[in-house]
């Protein structure tokens, strides 16, 4: 049997479950507790798990951070709530040069099963210190997985796996998405971290989405469809690892690559496997690689420029469009 | 509490005309924050808004010790902090509605209402981000030779950030023009202060900075502009910080979406008797002030925050355009 | 008249030039001034122009970006040190989401002529928290001009054009390359930010590297040349604003790129650089880029660990063998 | 300075055998440093390091009040700490000469010693970094119904990190069972005290998270031992953590390129007087031990350690592979 699920419960279910599961899982943050979260995304667990295991925290990210470190270390499995994303920028040192690297540099001696969950993304309105897409400040720090969970399914599913995990796991749920509807087994499955999810199949052009945007590349598929293109939609779902092999087998059927992604250009996840698969798959491209992202400024807060900001519908489409129209001037 | 005489709701040492200039500004503030409130109803108003109904004395007594070009820095919860250090009702009305000709051309929005002109260098939503920032503008004015402070406003819960202590203890060893606000109104979001900081008097933080600490009832104005006057006074004659600790009270929840269920109940009502207009405006009129005066004031308030908004409304949108400036000088 | 100076004194000078040229500059960091500097960048700058402009503070990143905002928007030039480039994890916010955004967010009410100047690198045997190529974790953050100097005399020249610049700009300065020397006029020119230099001209391939990379894609060019393969070498200098044009026009040209960077693959400047190039030159590549870089691992202390992870003269050189041969099997 | 009685150089309440093991240990500190000085002398040791010379006292005084199974945590200047708390000499060495049988297979150096078996959970080169890192393991304990605890050894001029604010304030606020211990030797870098800190005592700060605070002698080992012993008591009953800043000084500069020309003339001398291990020995002397034995034990621990670094550099390099390893589990 199935059911219909929000993002947003999702998430929570996922927690509670595999609080469920395993004793080790505690979840920490500001106002996770008392409160339900923010977001509300933990309504509900400390009632149902006690203030042993959901706390609220004073206004400390890097004392959250350092937490999940050290529990982590130690034997727990903590979730650690980031509220917003963009917040990582006051505990980067702790996830960026502790978290990530305390295994290898202690020549393995420690695991690191510490979920970090951070509120993603723009589209409602919080302006440029509220609306990041996080994930790509820390692409170049090797030792972190990084998820970025588009639907119901795939945030139960990863947020599972993430917990399950034994390395330290970037969670990133799209704030857009929190009431966004999918159907879920009534036992929902897990989802292994490192699979690309093909969206929707497709002959003409490989479009490679997440979060936000992969629910624009659908619509924009869907659209173009009516006009005889067929688009082949793949969600990497994560970022680290990147399941490159599914997304290049996709390249070498349709020869022509669109990337579409709520960031600016450099260092984003779009330019990373866009050189991944030059390296790879150069001889299967009929046509430049095109990412269509945000402008290379900070994100506005005023509507009709933050709508310009993030790639529509519409300029995802026209971005396929101009792919095809590569070599073929009209 | 400061040892300081009860609660008057005046300043002792400050002309009355002045003091009727205080209670203006506040039922303006409270006036527009009301206004926020329903914009925000009615979908107006994006993300998410902090208002600051219930702490207008903190912010309005603490802006009328400085001068214009003092500067002031203040967080999310800051329209009544920029429009009490001057920043215009409209121009401010205008950039919570994305307006191009709101105070930051729209880019802003509720929680960055910015006017230098005015010195209101920013309000920041990034929990103590600004606690440092605030050290450059003062340390500015140390270098120059020039006798301007700075003053910053944060939240009790702020207090517990890595920034608030960097910037308190670099503020004292290079004895900055600075004068921290902590306007304490026993939450950081739904959390009261006791369930995340284990002293009760903020201000005691203060000694760890070799800094004065002083606690004041921040719903007296009276009282904030006195005792953030003397500390403005200190840092201008190159004595250094200072960290004042404001007792207040936010009527109304965290942000627009929070009903604030979590209050102890009568909480609010004995804040509520204690209103910071209220007080001030009772203590004016034991002043000598007429009644009629503080009527007139309060209804000429509502006026301009009405015909601010009307204005606000009206201009346009910013252009598509204007989201590619201003990355780069 | 020209003079021999090493990448550090450089520095130094350009520091001293630009606060003998300008009331407004001033320098801050810890122990910058009475000791000169942990790497001894500002010796002498205390003596010369005293506390008031040349101050120390104490271990509190946070409070010196935070310091550096403030006065550059008040009116002051400040140059703010951060000792080694890695401790840019404990002021993250302040870089990316104050410093960054400030002028966007006000709508242009300010500018923030601030200057960061950030130990950066590899080679020394720090290990894996004091060796990064920090540039990378800021590819990602419209509003931040980032340079990344090779030579004494881009040092002194990108330096000086940092402090005079408008915007706030983070300036990585080589570890492994204080000891290096380099030809400066007596009185050395001034750099502009943003123009890539061909350090070699070569016609068989683009070969991209900065910094400590340069030296060594230089190395690797004249290996090369005995085996007769002509190789031009770039340098783009500063990363943002990045020169697109000049390394574009050497790829029609060549028609083959190899990148050269001492850093992890994902998010690398290497790979925004391939991204760009893809959708503006997408036909003039004969072969697939090819970035030579470190392993994505953090880097490892041990000697003949860290020499494997930096890529090598031998591993560059291979790297454009390799690149040649692309269609030619041996 | 506390108000303890003056100086002994032994805990009054410990066996004397005992406290001979803490001799042994004191001087196979300075044996290994003495040795890392010359290792680096001859280019053997890559980057920087720190030694502790002056300061073993404090590390080794504080570490015999902790069981194995208790956490330890430390900074880059972490020889001392990591062999007080039980990690081998030679691999010691091993890590510091980058080699496979290093502690940490040659990734870590001497900044980042780490011994998982005893305890010693990393020694922490960014400034601040393990403050909040020991608030999880002491997490751990708690959550666990368990009574470890988690100590953390930091410098002075840490205390002016964010981290430090953060961190203290949480272990307070959950009463977690952590020890801070502050190694004051009176500079950081190449800056006094008193110029990066605005007070002078920096146990007073705990005032600030509610939590005791104390400031001992660190070179007598028996403070050092008696104090962190009740603080580690008090951890262990659940009354929650404890800041002690032990008074120190280091012989050597900050780092291996520091002549440390900053120092008053005559401060380091003075300090040598107070030699921590010359202390314990002394007092030792007087409370009956012979001398001989101090020397036997002195003599028998520049044996191990010539013993453990001739085994260390016959240790084989890292093999190239090694370097692609634990990355992820
Ligand atoms: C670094 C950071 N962490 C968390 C938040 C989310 N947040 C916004 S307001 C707030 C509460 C702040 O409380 P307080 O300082 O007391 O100010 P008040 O809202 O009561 O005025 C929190 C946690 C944030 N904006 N920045
Ligand atoms: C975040 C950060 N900033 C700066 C440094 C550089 N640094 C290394 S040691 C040190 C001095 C620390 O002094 P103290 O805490 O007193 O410890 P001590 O070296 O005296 O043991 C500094 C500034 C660092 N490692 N990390
Ligand atoms: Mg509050
Ligand atoms: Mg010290």
């Amino acid at each position: 049997m199935s059911q219909t699920i929000t993002y947003k419960q999702a998430i929570t279910m996922a927690m509670a479950d595999a609080m469920e599961e395993d004793e080790r899982v505690l979840l920490f943050g500001e106002d996770v507790a008392v409160a339900g979260g923010a977001f509300k995304l933990s309504e509900g667990l400390l009632e149902r798990f006690g203030p042993r295991r959901v706390r609220d925290t004073p206004i400390s990210e890097q004392a959250i951070i350092g937490t999940a470190i050290g529990s982590a270390l130690s034997g727990l499995r903590p979730i650690a709530e980031i509220m917003f994303a963009d917040f990582a920028g006051v505990c980067f040192d702790g996830i960026a040069n502790e978290m990530a690297k305390y295994r290898y540099m202690t020549g393995g001696q420690v695991t690191m099963p510490a979920t970090i969950r951070l509120g993603n993304g723009a589209g409602t309105g919080f302006a440029a210190q509220h609306s990041q897409a996080v994930e790509n400040w820390f692409l170049n720090v090797p030792g972190l997985k990084i998820v970025v969970p588009g639907t119901p399914a795939d945030a139960y599913g990863l947020l599972r796996s993430a917990i399950r995990d034994p390395d330290p796991v970037l969670f990133f749920e799209h704030k857009h998405l929190f009431g966004t509807k999918g159907e879920v087994e009534d036992a929902p499955a897990l989802v292994e971290i490192g699979r690309a999810e093909v969206v929707r199949p497709g002959t003409d052009v490989t479009l490679v989405a997440t979060q936000l945007m992969r629910l624009r590349a659908v619509a924009a598929a869907e659209a173009l469809s009516a006009e005889g293109i067929s688009v082949e939609v793949i969600d990497p779902r994560s970022l680290v690892p990147l399941d490159v092999a599914t997304i290049g087998e996709s390249l070498d059927r349709t020869n022509h690559l669109v990337v579409a992604q709520e960031s600016s250009h450099d260092g984003s996840w779009g330019a990373t496997l866009v050189a991944r698969l030059m390296a790879t798959h150069f001889e299967s491209l009929d046509s430049p690689p095109l990412l269509v992202g945000g402008d290379d400024t900070p994100i506005p807060y005023a509507g009709p420029l933050e709508e310009l900001w993030i790639p529509s519908v519409d300029r995802i489409a026209d971005g396929v469009r101009r792919t095809l129209a590569y070599g073929h001037p009209a | 509490m400061s040892t300081k005489p009860p609660a008057t709701g005046v300043a002792a040492d400050i002309p009355l005309e002045e003091q009727l200039d205080w209670l203006r500004s506040m039922q303006e503030i409270r006036f527009f924050e009301e206004e926020c409130h329903r914009l925000f109803a009615r979908g107006l108003v994006r993300g998410s808004t902090h208002l600051a109904q219930g702490q207008e004395a903190v912010n309005v007594g603490a802006c009328r010790a400085l001068r214009v070009t003092d500067t002031m820095a203040c967080t999310y919860r800051g329209h009544a902090a920029v429009l009490a250090k001057g920043a215009p009702l409209d121009r401010a009305f205008g950039e919570i509605l994305g307006k191009a000709e709101g105070l930051c051309g729209g880019k802003g929005g509720s929680m960055h209402l910015t006017d230098m002109s005015v010195g209101a260098i920013g309000s920041f939503a990034i929990i103590g981000a600004h606690l440092p920032i605030v050290l450059g503008t003062a340390l500015t004015e140390q270098y120059e030779g020039r006798d301007g402070v700075s003053l910053c406003f944060f939240g009790d819960g702020s207090t517990n950030i890595g920034a608030f202590h960097e910037a308190l203890n670099m503020a004292s060893i290079w004895k900055l023009p600075v004068v921290y606000v902590c306007e304490n109104n026993l939450y950081g979001e739904y959390s009261p202060l006791a369930t995340t900081t284990p002293i009760e008097r903020l201000a005691d933080r203060a000694a760890s900075y070799g800094m004065p600490g002083v606690t004041i009832d921040g719903n007296d104005i009276g009282v904030v502009h006195e005792t953030i006057a003397s500390a403005v006074a200190r840092a201008r004659a190159g004595e250094g910080p200072t960290l004042v600790e404001a007792l207040t009270y936010r009527h109304k929840g965290h942000s627009r979406s929070d009903p604030a269920a979590y209050r102890p109940e009568g909480e609010l009502e004995a804040w509520m008797e204690r209103d910071p207009i209220v007080l001030h405006e009772r203590a004016l009129i034991e002043a000598g002030v007429e009644q009629s005066r503080c009527e007139a004031i309060r209804t000429q308030a509502e006026a301009d925050v009405t015909a601010a908004l009307e204005r606000a409304m009206s201009w346009a949108e910013p252009s598509p355009e204007s989201r590619l400036e201003h990355v780069f000088a």
